[in-house]
């Protein structure tokens, strides 16, 4: 029987500070046994339990892809007492990860379809995960058009920067980049609330499209109306939630929308889904 | 405060309060020197309302 | 105790048609014996369902907290008591209150009569001042003097001290009431005996906080214990902070306690919880001659200064 | 039916034998209650314990449950990696639980035991201990075990059933587990064939002492979000204090945090029970609450036993019928008048109430 809620045991290889106000770090991990990266196969919209000996466990969403080998990611918002205590640690630093846990979006189902990605601020981690492993050779032709709306409140807010700003070069993918405004004439990318931006620039829906939207809870609440005018289908919109949660195997009780566990039925509910749930969230 | 902890158990004479000004530095050392000395006097099998760390079993 | 029921109702009726109130708050007959259960009544159907006797012993001012609106209340001597501190405290404004005043002749004691009998106890019926309990293949009628909750014993404020009206006539004060017995015997052992005493007394906790949920005092937002940074007290089981937990909700009680009694009542594992608050107060009384809710016109002794407070502690 | 009769004799000396096989555990009473305790040498369980205060569960999920160990001493080669605690050591038998506690095992199991993961110290735990139950013969006046899936002489979750009569005693094997109970006892002597007809007697008539009853028929029909925004929630939860008291000593009542604490350079990582009741279990970092009124958490804690659990497992509630609830409730919420509600709600007629008022 396998202990799960055992980490395993990493260390911190980097350390980059994302955003001009330091509120957002990412961390690259790398198993201290190998073995251990094996047992950790994940798909992109899983997260993982970031475990610090002597101050708890955050589950976080995993940012980095499994295309990318060696090595995890994770951007970390500093909110609570773990995440200021995560922000303060040095590369080199020993700590735990447990996981990947929660479904991930249904790329099987999203093989040769239109991929909305809609993501606001902090919330654009598995986002990231999914676009890098979409646009790798091996997967990009499983998929049609991808268009991704990303806003952030200001320029020196956007995650990934070097990252989001290359896929807006590319072919491959439409990339949006916005921000809620901005006083910076260098700004090249757009300016408008993501709501906004997803009605000027997302597709329409149709039975071959579908939406991931992940951002904060004002965001989603004025980008589903939007959605809905565009003709998605609520089947065909894909919502990624948080909850306070401890174990992240569905045990522990607290994370639960009705009779389904966020943690471990989720994060990942399409909007029917949700529908059909209470608003504990 | 003093009242009520003593009246739970805890050893007359661990806990003191002192009214000391910032400027008043030889009383400071006074007080603390006199309050060890104090407390060195009392059993140490009497300290309580410490939290150990917990069994293994 | 049918009385008081009549009053309490045709008095509710009242100032609900009148408009006076939106809500009256009070009690209505629990599904097992000896436990009424606190119930919000706005209308007249709802009013029918309240009730009065002697199982009585939450404190309903546990239930105006911060609430918005014009409430009727019910209340005995300690729940007066605890609305007028609510009122000091700004927790409720006095005019939102209609205050329908129940002198109380004490409320009887369900752990105590619990501990009584070995079968299970399927009724308990009062009469006067007699109450019989009665189970399968038992009945017994004693005194209720004999089955009060201990804090009863001792009040010496069963009469409301602020209301608008009453439901009854006023009862005569308990005189010659030793209040602080039980602190006075706990004050004449040895350290290592209090201290074994009060880790005896707590060891059944089993940290529901009943006891801080059920007092009127216990109303802030965020309980030192549910406080992360910084954590101040440890989550488990550990005796330091279970004891941790009592003592400071006991200090943050300190010369705000009416001595309700609400937390032994409440309280699953029948724990003394009042050992704690009982000091607290006999402290208040001999360094301020203070006693909490008296008076809507006194701010309470930790909460204001005088050049001649005790300072016997400081060296 | 192969039963075992055991004499008053038999009975302490097979208890005895049994302790130096299994930590035993059996209701003592302590002060003026009685709670289960691991039994010291020569003490017997009471039998006469009509049932325990709180339930048996801390036994196999205890209150407070260390999980791992670590060094942050840097100096130490393996600090901050976790050391998993082994929690069980030895064998375990628990005497004298009742039915409706038994059932709450295996319903607990469905938590902690599922296809994808598997909570090592519940499951190690469970695997360790022998239940040795005792069938009622007189229920309480808050019993309702015969309408929540078992019953005063239910077998589910038990490896052996006690049944008493007057002085004696019949153990009635169920699982292996339980007969190697018995044949550690010693319990031998088989009882007489007319004893049957007399534990079926019994049976009936400690069945029949159940005077309160759950609907639960349906439960299942209603629609989540219908139950979920009746407009009973906020009534019955006016008296609620929000304390943890209802979940504490429910035996089915399963969730848990988990916590950190250190001591010097090391420390600890241990899971402590929690409760729906209270506003810190849902409360996000970001202070968000999605059960933030207290009729949210009460909400939560009745659907969660008789809808959510409903829906997910179709096998019954997620309550036992024990009704420590109802009597240890400081402020007398009581789960059979809510199931009451909940099975006979009507969203419908409740709509047209609603509009015609």
């Amino acid at each position: 029987m396998q202990n799960p809620y055992l980490p395993y045991p990493v260390r911190i290889d980097e350390i980059i500070t994302e955003t001009e106000d330091k509120s957002l770090k990412t961390f690259k991990f790398v198993f201290l046994n190998p073995d251990d990266e094996k047992k950790f196969a994940y798909e992109s919209g899983q997260f993982g339990e970031l475990s610090i000996p002597g101050l708890g466990e955050i589950p976080i969403g995993i940012a980095s892809s499994p295309m990318e080998k060696g090595f995890i990611k994770f951007t970390v918002f500093k909110t609570g007492k773990v995440t200021a205590y995560l922000h303060a640690m040095k590369e080199g630093d020993i700590m735990g990860v447990r996981g990947p846990l929660g479904h991930p979006f249904p790329w099987k189902t999203l093989e040769g379809k239109n991929i909305v990605i809609i993501g606001g601020g902090f919330a654009f981690t598995t986002l990231r995960s999914s676009i890098i492993s979409i646009l790798d050779p091996a997967n990009r032709s499983k998929f049609k058009d991808i268009h991704v709306i990303y806003g952030a409140r200001s320029p020196g807010m956007l995650l990934y920067k070097d990252e989001v700003t290359a896929w807006a070069e590319r072919e491959d993918i439409n990339m949006n980049i916005t921000v809620d405004g901005t006083d910076d004439p260098a700004w090249k990318y757009l300016t408008g609330f993501v709501p906004t931006i997803t009605e000027q620039k997302a597709p329409p829906g149709n039975d071959d499209t579908y939406a991931i939207v992940c951002g904060p809870p004002i965001m989603i609440k004025f980008t589903q109306p939007v959605l809905d005018n565009l003709g998605y289908s609520h089947d065909n919109i894909l919502m990624s939630l948080e909850n306070r949660m401890k174990c992240g195997i569905g045990i522990c009780g607290r994370c639960n929308i009705g009779k389904k566990f966020v943690c471990k039925d989720g994060p990942v509910f399409t909007l029917s889904q949700l529908n059909q749930m209470p608003k504990e969230y | 405060m003093k009242n009520f902890l003593e009246h739970t158990g805890i050893e007359p004479g661990r806990l003191h309060f002192s009214w000391i000004s910032s400027a008043e530095s030889t009383k400071f050392v006074d007080v603390v020197t006199k309050i060890t000395d104090e407390v060195k006097m009392l059993d140490p099998a009497n300290k309580k309302y410490v939290k150990t760390e917990p069994k293994v079993d | 105790m049918t009385e008081y029921t009549d009053k309490i109702k045709e008095i509710s009726k009242r100032v609900l048609a009148e408009g006076r109130v939106e809500m009256v708050i009070g009690f209505r007959k629990g599904s097992v014996p000896m436990m009424n259960q606190p119930h919000l009544a706005t209308s007249a159907e709802s009013v029918d369902e309240l009730v009065w006797d002697s199982n009585c012993g939450l404190n309903l001012a546990n239930y105006i907290t911060d609430k918005k609106g014009t409430i009727g209340i019910i209340a005995k001597g300690c729940d007066s008591r605890n609305i007028v501190t609510h009122v000091i405290e700004n927790k409720i404004k006095r005019d939102q209150l209609y205050i329908i005043g129940v002198p109380c002749t004490g409320m009887i004691d369900h752990h105590k009569i619990n501990a009584m009998f070995d079968s299970e106890i399927l009724t308990v019926e009062e009469s006067g001042d007699q109450i019989t309990i009665s189970g399968n293949g038992f009945s017994e009628t004693k005194d209720k003097q004999e089955l009060l909750q201990e804090n009863c014993t001792v009040c010496t404020h069963r009469n409301p001290v602020e209301y608008d009206e009453l439901a009854g006539n006023l009862v005569e004060e308990q005189k010659n009431v030793d209040q602080y017995a039980s602190v006075t015997k706990v004050e004449s052992l040895s350290a290592d005996e209090k201290w074994n005493y009060f880790e005896d007394l707590l060891s059944p906790c089993i940290r529901c906080y009943a006891c801080r949920n059920a007092c009127p005092l216990c109303y802030c937002p965020t309980c030192f214990v549910d406080e992360s940074r910084p954590q101040w007290v440890g989550k488990s089981q550990d005796p330091t902070d279970v004891k941790t937990f009592h003592l400071l909700r006991a200090y943050h009680c300190a010369g705000r306690c009416t001595d309700c009694g609400a937390c032994e009542r409440a309280c699953p594992m029948g724990i003394k919880i009042r050992e704690f608050t009982k000091k607290l107060n006999k402290d208040c009384q001999e360094l301020y001659g203070w006693e909490a809710g008296l008076s809507l016109d006194e701010r309470p002794p930790l909460d204001t200064f005088k050049t001649d407070d005790p300072d016997e502690f400081i060296k | 039916m192969k039963l075992i009769k055991i004499d008053q004799q038999s009975w302490n000396t097979g208890i005895e034998k049994a302790k130096s096989a299994y930590r035993v555990f059996g209701p003592v009473k302590e002060k003026n209650d009685h709670e289960f305790k691991l039994l010291e040498p020569n003490e017997m369980p009471d039998v006469h314990c009509q049932n325990t205060r709180l339930s048996p569960k801390s036994i196999i999920y205890p209150q407070s449950q260390i999980m791992f160990t670590y060094s942050l001493d840097e100096s130490k080669e393996d600090c901050r990696i976790m050391k998993e605690v082994e929690n069980v050591k030895s064998p375990m038998a628990i005497i004298g639980v009742r039915p409706c506690d038994a059932l709450a095992f295996p319903i607990v199991r469905k938590n902690f035991d599922t296809p994808e993961y598997q909570d090592t110290y519940w499951i190690k735990a469970y695997e360790a201990t022998t239940f040795v139950g005792l069938a009622c013969n007189n229920a309480c006046g808050t019993c309702f075990c015969t309408s929540a899936g078992t019953g005063p002489f239910g077998e589910e979750g038990l490896d052996v059933l006690i049944i008493a009569d007057g002085d004696d005693l019949y153990a009635k094997p169920i699982t292996p587990k339980g007969e190697s109970f018995i044949q550690t006892a010693g319990w031998t002597m088989k009882a007489e064939a007319s004893i049957e007809s007399r534990i079926e007697e019994l049976k009936t008539s400690a069945e029949s002492s159940v005077t309160s009853s759950v609907p639960t028929d349906q439960l299942k029909n209603k629609t989540t979000l219908e139950l979920y925004d009746a407009p009973f929630w906020e009534q019955e939860a006016f008296s609620c204090i929000n304390c943890g008291t209802c979940t504490y000593v429910c035996p089915t009542c399963w969730c848990f945090d988990v916590q950190d604490e250190t001591h010097g350079k090391s420390g600890i990582r241990m899971r402590n029970w929690d409760s729906c009741m209270f506003p810190l279990f849902t409360n996000h970092a970001s202070g968000h609450n999605p059960r933030n009124a207290k009729h949210e958490r009460l909400r939560q804690r009745f659907m969660h036993k008789l809808k959510y659990y409903v829906d997910k497992y179709d096998n019954g509630i997620q309550c036992v019928g024990c009704g420590r609830c109802i009597r240890l409730c400081p402020v007398n919420i009581d789960i059979r008048k809510i199931c009451d509600k909940m099975n006979n709600f009507d969203a419908d007629s409740c709509v047209c109430e609603a509009t015609s008022s």
